[in-house]
C-alpha cells in the first residue's frame, strides 16, 4: 500500500522536476548556430575537401599509393630533356609531366592519408566543404593544368623519346659491350623513376579540365 | 428553427464538409502515380511476412468488455448527479451507493487480476557453468577466499 | 539464440508455439533499432516469444579491407567500425600493430590517447544514453546529450580536423600533436559537462516513468553475460566488476586512480536496462576523472619518435583487446611478414553483446523489446563490420 | 406524409426488428447474430421513445429505454465474453459447426 | 489526375504564380524520412540536433514513408540493404527526394574497390536529386546540399521542359 | 418540415445501414454499418425529444458495445470466415416469413386509429425529468441495475478469465 | 451572437451554418498556431530555434506544411479495406468537430447550447475511437492494427475517469450545461472551480470571507485534485506523452495513421490537435471558470458593449485553453512514455479509484453542507 | 598459469588426443573433432576455468588448410588461452563449441559466413553476415567478386 502512494508520488514529483528542468531551457540561450547566415568557425586543421597545388606537384605518386581507397588518380608523362618545367616552392626539380590528376571527392574518405607523404607539401586539405552536386560526376575534380590536347603531345613525347632511347640503347648496346653493366643499372634508374607508364587508352575528358580551378574558390 | 440539437447536427456536417472540401482541392492538385511496390503495405522495408492479421490480444478485448458496463453506469450517474442536489441525502446515499458498487466492481477485477496486462512469465534466463558469480562480483575484493568447489552450481553442459 | 525457421516448425509441433502467433518486423528501416538491425518479433499478442536478429545489412566487409590495405591504411576503416568511438577504434587496432611490432610508446603519445579515448567514451556514451532516452519516449535529453557531445567533437575536430572519424592513432604515436590550448578545451569541457549529467538525472534517469519502463527489464543474470561473452556495460550492468583497463591493463591506466561502475540493481535487479543504462552515466563521470588526472600529469614531447618509417611486422600473430565504450574491442592480428596484413579479425563488443537478445527479452512486450536493445547500445558498423 | 407521426417510426422500427430476426435466423456467425441482437433492441426502443412522445408514455417511456440500454450493453459483455470463450475452445464461432462440434 | 500530374505545353501567370507558391510551400516543408544507414547518420543526426537544428528549414522527421518529401540515405548501402532502401522509396509519396549523403552512398566510397557487399552508390537503385559529398559530411554540408535541394524544387515547373531535361520529384 | 426532412435521412440512414449490417459480405462491413444504424436511431430520439437516451445511446452503442463487436469480429477472425459463411438454405424459408412478418407488422400500424396524445417534453430537456423518476420511483430498478452491473462484470471477466487460463497455458 | 448574424443575413439556414462555422475558423487558425507552437516551443526548450526560414522566424511554416500537404500524392495501399480507410479520417474529424459544438467561447456564443453538454462531449468522443479502429482495421498493416488498438482500448479506459471528473463537477453544480458551469464559477479566480468552486458573495471588508471560505477549503484539494486526474485522463484521451504509445515511434512507427499519406493524414494530424484544444478548453471550463476573466470585471461592462464582453471572454477562454495545451506540449517534450501495462495500471488502478472516492466525497459535502 | 602448464595439464587429461603446442604463438592445436570435449574441459577445469571465449576466428591459411582460433579466458583467474583447431580445406569440419561458450553461437556462423568452415552439431549453421542466399566464402583467399547480385552489379 506504502508502495502504491509512494510510486504515485514519485510519478508527480519527478514529472515535476522533470518540468522545470525543461521549463529552465526555455529561457536558455539556445546554441544553434544558423547555418547559411552565421558560420561554424573551423579550425584550421579542418579536414575537408581536398586540394592540389599542381604548381608544386612533381608527380611522385606519393599520395595516390598511401590513399587507401584508390581515389587519387596520377598519369605522368617524362619531360624532354629539354624542357625545362621549373622548380616547386619547396626547391624539388619537376621532372615530370602531369596528364591527369584526378581526385575522385566522391570516393575519398578524408582521412589524410595522402597528404603526410607529398614531399613538396601540395595536396592539402581545405575548408570548403559545401561543394553537393546534382550530378556525381561532377564530384571528379581533376587538377591537371595542361588541357587535353597538351597531355597527349607531351605523352606523346614522352613515348616518342623513350622509343628513341630505346633506339639509341640497342645501338650503344651493340656498339659498346664494355659499359654493358653500368650503363643498364643507370637506364633502370630512369625508368624506376618515371613511375607507372603512361596508359594511352584513356584520355582526360574533353572540357571538364579546368573545373578544378573553378571550384576552389 | 432547428433546436439546439439541430446545431450540432450542423456542425457534425460542417466537419464532414470541411474534410471533402480538403481531400477535393487536394485531388486537384496531387499527383496520382500508384505502383505495384507503393501499394505495398508498409512494414519497415522488409516483404511482410506471414498475414497481416496478428493474433488479438484478448487483454484488448477484456478492457473493452469491462469499460462498456463502466460506461453504462456512468450514463445512469449523469442524471443522478444533477438531480441529488434537490432530493438531498437520500439521492445521495442511493447514487453512493451505486458508486460504491461500481468500486466493488474495479476491486473485483483488480483483485482478481483481470486487469493486469498479459504478460507471460518473464523467464530469466540461465546458463549454468562453473563460474561463481558471487565471486566475480567479489572480485574487487582480492583477499576474498574462493568459494570452494562443491559450492558451486552443477555444471550444465547441453 | 537464434532459430531456424526449421526450428520454429518443431516449436510448432512440440506445441510450444500456438499456430496464430504472429511475425512482427521491426527493423532494417525503424526509428528504434539504431541503424539497420532487422528483428523478427514473434509475438503472441503483445508478449515477444522470440526475437531473430538479421544482421548484415551494413557488412562493409571490414576484414577484407584489412587484407588489401597497409597496415596504416587500415586504421582509416577501422574508424568506420565504431563510428560512434573511432578514437578506441583506432587505439585498439594501434596497440595490436605496436605489440606485434614491440614498439614502445613516448610517454606524450599515451597521455594524449587516453585523454582522447576517454573523450570519446563520453561522447559515446553521450548518445547511447541520448538514444535510449529517445527509444523510451523522451527526445529531449537526447538533444541535451548532443549538444554537449558537440563540444567533444569540436575539441577533436580541434586536434584533428575530423569530427566523426579521425584517422588520428597511428601505429607508433599519433597523426597531430594536440592543438594549442587543448587542455584548457578538455577543463572547460569537463565544467560544462557536469552539470549536463544532473540534469540528464532529473530529466530522465530518475524518472520514475523511465524507471518503470527499464528496472526490470531485460535482467541479465551473470553467468548468462559470462557465456555469452557479454562485455562492457553490459556486463558489468550485471554487477561483474571487470573493466579491461584495470583487469588487463593496457596503455597507461593503472597510473590513475578510478572506479569500475556496476550495476547495484537500485530501480530493480541487478542487470536490468536501468542497470546497464546508469553503468553508462556513472562511467561518464569516471572518465571525466581519469582525464582530470591525465591533464595534471600531462607531459610534453614528441608525439612523432616512434612512428616507425616502414611498418612491417614480423611473421606472428596477436589478440589484443581494449576496453571500448560498448565492451571489449578484440583484434586478432595475424601477420605474414610482408606489408599487408595477412588476417585481421575484429571482434566487436556490440556483435557479442546483442546475441543475448533473444535470451533476455523473451517474455517482454514490444516496448521492452524498444528499451531492452536501446540498453544493449549498438553500433551496426560494428556488428555487421 | 409530410407531418411525421407515430406510425413513421413504428414503421422503421418494425424494419429494424425484422432486420434483427433475419439476422438472427440466416446468418450462423455468433458475433453477426449479436448486432442482429442489438438490431432488435434498437427497434424496440424506438418503440418505447415513440410511444412515450406520441401516447403519452411520457418519461417513464424514457426510464424504459434507459434500462433497456443497459441491459442491451450487459448482454453484449456477458455474450460477447461467451464468444470468446466458445472461440478459445472451437475455433469457430459459427453456430452450426459448433452445434456439429458439440454432437 | 492532379495538377502535378500534368505538363503543359505553355505557362500564364496564374500558373507560374501558383507554381511558384505550389514549389515555395513543398520546398519549406520538406519532411525527412528517419533513416540512418551507418556512420553518415550520425551527422544526420548531429544535423538535426541543437547545434545545426535541420528543423530551421521546416523540416520535420517523420517515421513513416507515407508522410515523407526527402530520403536522405546516410551510410552505406549494402547489397542487402538496397532492396530495402528502393521499397521504402517506392513506398513514399510523390512528390518524394532522395538525397544523398556521404561517399558512400555516392558510389561506395572507401568501399568502392574491395567491398564485395557494398552497392556502389545509391543511384544505382534510386534517383538521386542531390551528391553531398563527405565521410562523413558536415551537419553543415548536410545543410547545403539541402539548400541545393531547395533550389532544385524552386526550379520545379509545370510547363513542359524545352530541354527536354526531366522533372525533378517523379519516379 | 425541418423535422420530417430529418426524419427521413435518419430513417434512411437506420433502415439502410441496418440492411448492410445483415447483408454484407464482410463481417467487418457489418460491424462498421452498424455504427451507422445506431447514429441514425440516435438522431430518431433526438426527433423524438429524447435527448439523454439519445446521447446516451451513442455513448453505449458506439462507444461501447460497437467497439466490443468490432474487437470480437477482430478477435475471432480466421482466414476462413472473411467471408461469412450464410446457411443458404435457410435464408429463403426464413426471410419469407420475415417480410411476411413485417407486412403484417406494417399493416397492422397503418390500420390502427392511434390516438395520439403529444405530450412534448419541457423545454428543459429530459435529464432533470429523468433523474428526478430514476431517485424516485425507479429507484430500485436503479440499485438493481448497479447489481446488476456488478454482476455481470464478474460474470464476464470470469467467463474471459476462464478461458485464458484454459487455453493460454 | 446568433442574433448579430440573424439581423445581418436573416432567419436562414445559411445564418446558422454561418454560425456554425464560425468555430471551424477559429479551429483552423488554432491548428496552424498549435502547429507553429509545437515545433517552437519543443525547440526552445531543446536549446533549438526550430523553423527558422520561413517567413520571419518561421512563422508561417505551419501554412508551407498544409500546402505542401495538399500535394502529397494520397496513397491507397492495395490490400487496404479502401472504403474504410478512406471514410476514416471523415469520421475522426467530424467528430473532433461536433465536439466544438458544446464549447461556449463565451457567454453569448455557443454553437449548441445542449442541456446535457458534458454528456454529449463523451458521447461524440466515441465516434472518434471507432474512427481510430476504422483506420487501424482498414489499412490493413501490423503497426497500424496495433497502435488502433492500443490506442481504443486507452481512450476508452480512460474514459472512464474522466467522465467521472465530470460527474464530480456537476455533483457540485447540478447542471451538464457547460454554460451554467460557467457561469456557476463566475466572480474573480478564486470562484474557480479548481480553487475550490464559488464562494459565498461576501463583502471584502466585512472579514467574513473566511468564515464562508472554509468550505471552499475543504473543496480545494478535492477539486485541485480532480483537475489534475482530468487533465491527465485528457492527455490520455489525445494520445499524448507519455500516453502516446498508440503512436510510439520507437515502436509502432507512427501508429493507426503509418499507412495515411498526403491529405488524410493531414486530416488526421487536424483532428488530433482539435481534440488537444478541446481536451485543454474543457479543462479550462470546468476547473478554471472558462470564459470568466479572472478579475471578475470585463472592460466591455465598463463600456457598456457587449460585444466586447463577447470578445474578451472569447480571448480568456481562448487564452486558457491555450495555456493547457501549452502544458500538454510542454509535457510531451519532458516526459518519456508510458508502457502499455503501466498505462491501464495508472487508468484502473488509479484514476478510476480515486475519482470514485473523490466523487463519494465531493456528494457527501454537497449534500451536508450546501 | 600459461600455455605452457595449461597444456600439461591437458595432455595428462586427455593422453588419447593427439594435442600439440604451438611455442611460438603460443597456443595448444586440438584436433577439429576433440574441441568440444577439451572446450568442455578448459571452461569447467578447476584450475582453467576459461570460461569466457573472447573471440572466435575463422583463418584461411592460403597453404590448403584454414583454421578456427579461440581466445580464451578466465574471468576469476584472469588468464588467457589460445586453442586452435586446423582442417583442411575440401574438409572443413570443426566440432561446435556454441554449446560451451554460447558466444560462439554467432562466431561460429560468421566463420562459417566468411570462411567457409562447417561446424558439426552447430543449431544454426546459417549465414550471418551476407544475405542467405550469397554464393561463396569471401575470406577466403581465392575468393571472387561475384559479377552480380539479384540483379544489382556488384563491382564499381
Ligand atoms: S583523404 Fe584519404 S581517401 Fe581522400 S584522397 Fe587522401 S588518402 Fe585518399
Ligand atoms: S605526393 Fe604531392 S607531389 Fe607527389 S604526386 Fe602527390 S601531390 Fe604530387
Ligand atoms: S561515407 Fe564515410 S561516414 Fe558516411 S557512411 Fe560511408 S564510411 Fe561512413
Amino acid at each position: 500500500m506504502t508502495t502504491y502512494f509512494k510510486d504515485i508520488y514519485d510519478g508527480i514529483a519527478t514529472a515535476l522536476i522533470g518540468m522545470k528542468v525543461t521549463l529552465g531551457h526555455l529561457f536558455v540561450k539556445n546554441v544553434t548556430i544558423q547555418y547559411p547566415d552565421v558560420k561554424h568557425v573551423l579550425p584550421e586543421r579542418v579536414r575537408n575537401r581536398l586540394y592540389v597545388n599542381m604548381d608544386d606537384c612533381i608527380g611522385c605518386d606519393q599520395c595516390a599509393k598511401a590513399c587507401p581507397v584508390n581515389c587519387i588518380t596520377i598519369e605522368t608523362a617524362k619531360a624532354l630533356p629539354d624542357e625545362e618545367l621549373g622548380e616547386t616552392s619547396t626547391g624539388n626539380r619537376k621532372r615530370l609531366w602531369v596528364t591527369q590528376f584526378d581526385i575522385d571527392i566522391a570516393k575519398c574518405c578524408y582521412c589524410g592519408l595522402c597528404v603526410f607523404p607529398c614531399p613538396t607539401y601540395c595536396i592539402f586539405m581545405t575548408e570548403s566543404f559545401e561543394f553537393s552536386e546534382y550530378n556525381r560526376d561532377d564530384l571528379i575534380y581533376r587538377f591537371a593544368t595542361l588541357t587535353p590536347e597538351e597531355a597527349a603531345e607531351k605523352k606523346a613525347n614522352a613515348e616518342r623519346f623513350k622509343e628513341e632511347q630505346e633506339a639509341q640503347k640497342k645501338a650503344a648496346l651493340e656498339a659498346k659491350k664494355k659499359a654493358e653493366a653500368a650503363k643498364k643499372a643507370a637506364e633502370e634508374e630512369m625508368k624506376e623513376e618515371e613511375g607507372k607508364p603512361p596508359d594511352a587508352g584513356s584520355t582526360p575528358d574533353a572540357g571538364k579540365i579546368s573545373d578544378a580551378e573553378n571550384k576552389s574558390e | 428553427m432547428l433546436t439546439e440539437f439541430g446545431k450540432a447536427f450542423i456542425f457534425i456536417i460542417l466537419g464532414l464538409v470541411f474534410v471533402a472540401l480538403g481531400l477535393l482541392v487536394a485531388k486537384l492538385i496531387r499527383p496520382n502515380n500508384p505502383t505495384a511496390e507503393k501499394l505495398l503495405p508498409y512494414e519497415c522495408g522488409e516483404d511482410p511476412i506471414g498475414p497481416q492479421w496478428m493474433k488479438f490480444n484478448v487483454r484488448f478485448y477484456v478492457v473493452a468488455l469491462i469499460f462498456i458496463l463502466f460506461d453504462v453506469e456512468l450514463v445512469l450517474l449523469f442524471p443522478w448527479a444533477i438531480v441529488f442536489q434537490k432530493i438531498g441525502m437520500f439521492a445521495y446515499v442511493a447514487g453512493a451507493l451505486f458508486i460504491v458498487i461500481l468500486f466493488l466492481a474495479d476491486f473485483y477485477l483488480w483483485a482478481k487480476g483481470d486487469l493486469e496486462w498479459v504478460r507471460p512469465e518473464q523467464r530469466i534466463p540461465r546458463w549454468e557453468n562453473l563460474v561463481d558469480h558471487a565471486a566475480l562480483r567479489r572480485k574487487t575484493d582480492a583477499n576474498a577466499p574462493l568459494p570452494s568447489a562443491d559450492a558451486r552450481p552443477a555444471t550444465q553442459t547441453d | 539464440m537464434s532459430q531456424t525457421l526449421e526450428a520454429l516448425q518443431e516449436d510448432i509441433a512440440a506445441g510450444r508455439l500456438k499456430t496464430d502467433e504472429l511475425v512482427l518486423n521491426m527493423g532494417p528501416q525503424h526509428p528504434s533499432t539504431h541503424g539497420v538491425l532487422r528483428l523478427e518479433l514473434v509475438l503472441d499478442g503483445e508478449a515477444v516469444v522470440k526475437v531473430i536478429p538479421h544482421l548484415g545489412y551494413l557488412h562493409r566487409c571490414f576484414e577484407k579491407h584489412a587484407e588489401a590495405m597497409t597496415y596504416p591504411q587500415v586504421i582509416p576503416y577501422t574508424d568506420r567500425m565504431d563510428y560512434l568511438a573511432a578514437m578506441n577504434n583506432n587505439h585498439g587496432y594501434a596497440l595490436a600493430i605496436e605489440r606485434l611490432m614491440g614498439i614502445e610508446l613516448p610517454e606524450r603519445v599515451e597521455y594524449i590517447r587516453v585523454i582522447m579515448a576517454e573523450l570519446q567514451r563520453i561522447a559515446s556514451h553521450l548518445v547511447a544514453i541520448g538514444t535510449f532516452g529517445m527509444d523510451i519516449g523522451a527526445f529531449t535529453p537526447f538533444l541535451y546529450c548532443f549538444r554537449d557531445r558537440e563540444y567533444i567533437l569540436d575539441i577533436f575536430e580541434r586536434t584533428c580536423g575530423a569530427r566523426l572519424l579521425y584517422n588520428y592513432m597511428w601505429v607508433g604515436g599519433l597523426s597531430h600533436d594536440v592543438h594549442d590550448g587543448f587542455e584548457k578545451d578538455v577543463r572547460d569541457f569537463i565544467k560544462r559537462f557536469r552539470p549536463t549529467i544532473k540534469e540528464v538525472n532529473d530529466l530522465l534517469n530518475y524518472n520514475k516513468i523511465f524507471i518503470e519502463r527499464t528496472a526490470n527489464i531485460g535482467v541479465l543474470p551473470v553467468d548468462v553475460a559470462v557465456s555469452y561473452g557479454c562485455s562492457g556495460p553490459m556486463l558489468r550492468g550485471s554487477g561483474v566488476d571487470f573493466d579491461l583497463r584495470r583487469d588487463d591493463p593496457y596503455s597507461i591506466y593503472d597510473r590513475f586512480d578510478w572506479q569500475v561502475c556496476v550495476g547495484k540493481g537500485e530501480a530493480g535487479t541487478v542487470g536490468d536496462c536501468w542497470d546497464r543504462h546508469m553503468v553508462r552515466v556513472w562511467e561518464m563521470e569516471q572518465s571525466c576523472n581519469i582525464i582530470e588526472q591525465a591533464l595534471e600529469t600531462f607531459p610534453p614531447g614528441d608525439i612523432t619518435e616512434a612512428i616507425p618509417k616502414r611498418i612491417r611486422p614480423p611473421k606472428g600473430e596477436i589478440y589484443t583487446r581494449v576496453e571500448n565504450p560498448r565492451g571489449e574491442l578484440g583484434y586478432y592480428v595475424i601477420s605474414d611478414g610482408s606489408a599487408n596484413p595477412f588476417r585481421v579479425k575484429a571482434r566487436g563488443p556490440s556483435f557479442v553483446n546483442l546475441s543475448v537478445i533473444d535470451e533476455i527479452s523473451r517474455g517482454h512486450l514490444i516496448a521492452d523489446i524498444v528499451a531492452i536493445l536501446g540498453s544493449i547500445d549498438i553500433v551496426l558498423g560494428e556488428i555487421d563490420r | 406524409m409530410f407531418e411525421i407521426g407515430l406510425t413513421h417510426y413504428l414503421i422503421v422500427s418494425a424494419i429494424l426488428f425484422c432486420l434483427g430476426v433475419l439476422a438472427l435466423s440466416t446468418r450462423r456467425n455468433a458475433v453477426l447474430m449479436l448486432m442482429g441482437i442489438e438490431l432488435i433492441l434498437n427497434s424496440a426502443n424506438i418503440n418505447l421513445l415513440a410511444f412515450s412522445r406520441y401516447q403519452g408514455l411520457n418519461l417513464h417511456g424514457h426510464v424504459l429505454a434507459l434500462f433497456v440500454i443497459i441491459l442491451a450493453a450487459a448482454e453484449a459483455a456477458v455474450a460477447l465474453a461467451i464468444v470468446l470463450h466458445i472461440y478459445r475452445t472451437h475455433h469457430t464461432i459459427d453456430a452450426d459447426r459448433i452445434n456439429a462440434l458439440k454432437e | 489526375m492532379g495538377l502535378l500530374d500534368k505538363q503543359f505545353d505553355d505557362g500564364n501567370i496564374v500558373l507560374t504564380s501558383l507554381e511558384g507558391v505550389l514549389n515555395w510551400a513543398r520546398l519549406c516543408s520538406l519532411w525527412q524520412m528517419s533513416f540512418g544507414l551507418a556512420c553518415c547518420a550520425i551527422e544526420m543526426m548531429a544535423a538535426s540536433a541543437s547545434h545545426n537544428d535541420i528543423m530551421r528549414f521546416g523540416v520535420l522527421p517523420r517515421p513513416s514513408p507515407r508522410q515523407c518529401d526527402v530520403m536522405i540515405v546516410a551510410g552505406t548501402v549494402t547489397l542487402k540493404m538496397a532492396s530495402r532502401v528502393k521499397r521504402l522509396y517506392e513506398q513514399m509519396a510523390e512528390p518524394r527526394y532522395v538525397v544523398s549523403m556521404g561517399s558512400c552512398s555516392n558510389c561506395g566510397g572507401p568501399y568502392w574497390e574491395h567491398g564485395y557487399h557494398v552497392l556502389k552508390g545509391v543511384d544505382r537503385v534510386v534517383p538521386v536529386d542531390v551528391y553531398v559529398p563527405g565521410c562523413p559530411p558536415r551537419p553543415e554540408a548536410l545543410l547545403e546540399g539541402w539548400m541545393r535541394l531547395q533550389e532544385k524544387v524552386r526550379d520545379f515547373s509545370l510547363v513542359k521542359p524545352q530541354n527536354g531535361k526531366p522533372q525533378n520529384g517523379r519516379a | 418540415m425541418e423535422m420530417t426532412i430529418l426524419f427521413y435521412v435518419f430513417a434512411a440512414l437506420t433502415v439502410v445501414s441496418a440492411f448492410v449490417v445483415v447483408f454484407a459480405r464482410s463481417l467487418i462491413y457489418s460491424a462498421f454499418s452498424l455504427l451507422f444504424t445506431f447514429m441514425g436511431v440516435a438522431g430518431l430520439y433526438v426527433l423524438l425529444s429524447a435527448d439523454f437516451i439519445a446521447v446516451a445511446q451513442i455513448m453505449v452503442y458506439i462507444g461501447g458495445i460497437l467497439i466490443l463487436l468490432v474487437f470480437g469480429v477482430m478477435l475471432t477472425r480466421q482466414a476462413t470466415d472473411v467471408e461469412i459463411s450464410a446457411s443458404t438454405l435457410r435464408i429463403v424459408p426464413a426471410s419469407a416469413i420475415v417480410w411476411l412478418t413485417l407486412a403484417t407488422l406494417i399493416l397492422v400500424f397503418y390500420r390502427t386509429q392511434w390516438t395520439e396524445v403529444r405530450v412534448l417534453p419541457s423545454i428543459e430537456g429530459t435529464t432533470m425529468e429523468l433523474g428526478e423518476l430514476l431517485m424516485t420511483t425507479y429507484v430500485l430498478p436503479f440499485e438493481v441495475a448497479g447489481i446488476l452491473l456488478l454482476v455481470t462484470v464478474m460474470g464476464a471477466a470470469l467467463i474471459a478469465r476462464r478461458q485464458e487460463v484454459s487455453t493460454d497455458v | 451572437m446568433e442574433s448579430l448574424l440573424q439581423s445581418l443575413l436573416g432567419d436562414n439556414l445559411l445564418t446558422l451554418v454561418l454560425y456554425c462555422a464560425l468555430p471551424l475558423v477559429f479551429l483552423l487558425l488554432y491548428a496552424l498556431l498549435a502547429i507553429l507552437g509545437e515545433v517552437k516551443i519543443s525547440a526552445f526548450m531543446q536549446d533549438r530555434l526550430g523553423p527558422m526560414r520561413t517567413g520571419p522566424w518561421g512563422i508561417i511554416q505551419p501554412l508551407a506544411d498544409v500546402l505542401k500537404l495538399l500535394q502529397k500524392e494520397d496513397i491507397t495501399p492495395k490490400d487496404a479495406d479502401k472504403f474504410l480507410f478512406n471514410l476514416a479520417p471523415y469520421l475522426s474529424f467530424m467528430a473532433a468537430y461536433a465536439a466544438f459544438a458544446v464549447i461556449p467561447f463565451s457567454s453569448q456564443y455557443v454553437g449548441a447550447d445542449l442541456n446535457l453538454g458534458a454528456f454529449y462531449l463523451l458521447a461524440i468522443g466515441s465516434l472518434n475511437v471507432a474512427a481510430i479502429m476504422m483506420a487501424g482495421w482498414a489499412s490493413h498493416n501490423k503497426y497500424s492494427l496495433y497502435g488502433a488498438m492500443r490506442s481504443v482500448a486507452q481512450i476508452v479506459s480512460y474514459e472512464v475517469p474522466a467522465a467521472m471528473m465530470l460527474v464530480i463537477v456537476v455533483l457540485f453544480v447540478g447542471s451538464l450545461n457547460f454554460q451554467d458551469i460557467i457561469t456557476a464559477q463566475s466572480g474573480p479566480f478564486w470562484n474557480w472551480m479548481v480553487f475550490g468552486g464559488p464562494k459565498a458573495d461576501v463583502e471584502l471588508a466585512s472579514g467574513e470571507i473566511l468564515g464562508a471560505s472554509w468550505i471552499n477549503l475543504i473543496f480545494l484539494p478535492l477539486f485541485l485534485a480532480s483537475f489534475v486526474m482530468y487533465y491527465i485522463t485528457g492527455l490520455a484521451e489525445t494520445n499524448r506523452t507519455p500516453f502516446d504509445i498508440p503512436e510510439a515511434e520507437s515502436e509502432l512507427v507512427s501508429g493507426y495513421h503509418t499507412e495515411y499519406s498526403g491529405m488524410k493524414f493531414a486530416m488526421f494530424f487536424m483532428s488530433e490537435y482539435a481534440n488537444m484544444f478541446l481536451v485543454s478548453a474543457v479543462t479550462a471550463i470546468l476547473f478554471f471558470g472558462g470564459w470568466n476573466s479572472p478579475f471578475g470585471v470585463y472592460l466591455g461592462d465598463m463600456f457598456d458593449a457587449q460585444w466586447l464582453v463577447a470578445l474578451e471572454q472569447f480571448g480568456w477562454l481562448v487564452f486558457k485553453g491555450l495555456f493547457f495545451v501549452f502544458v500538454i506540449i510542454w509535457l510531451r517534450w519532458t516526459l518519456p512514455r508510458l508502457r502499455v501495462d503501466q498505462l491501464m495500471y495508472m487508468c484502473w488502478k488509479v484514476l478510476i479509484p480515486f475519482s470514485f472516492g473523490i466523487a463519494l466525497i465531493v456528494g457527501f459535502l454537497v449534500v451536508v453542507l450546501k | 598459469m600459461n600455455t605452457k602448464d595449461m597444456f600439461d595439464h591437458l595432455a595428462a587429461l586427455f593422453p588419447d588426443l593427439e594435442l600439440q603446442l604451438d611455442e611460438d604463438v603460443p597456443c595448444i592445436i586440438v584436433p577439429p573433432d576433440a574441441i568440444r570435449e577439451v572446450g568442455l574441459q578448459l571452461r569447467d577445469d578447476e584450475q582453467l576455468l576459461l570460461d569466457s571465449l573472447m573471440c572466435l576466428s575463422g583463418v584461411d591459411f592460403a597453404d590448403g588448410t584454414l583454421g578456427v582460433v579461440y581466445h580464451l579466458h578466465s574471468m576469476l583467474h584472469n588468464h588467457k588461452l589460445t586453442v586452435k583447431v586446423v582442417v583442411p580445406v575440401e574438409n572443413p569440419h570443426v566440432q561446435t563449441v556454441e554449446r560451451v561458450w554460447r558466444t560462439a553461437d554467432w562466431h561460429e556462423r560468421e566463420a562459417y559466413d566468411l570462411i567457409g568452415v562447417i561446424f558439426d552439431g552447430h543449431r544454426d549453421l546459417r549465414r550471418i553476415l551476407n544475405p542467405y542466399d550469397w554464393e561463396g566464402h569471401p575470406l577466403r583467399k581465392d575468393y571472387e567478386v561475384p559479377e552480380f547480385y539479384n540483379g544489382m552489379k556488384v563491382p564499381y
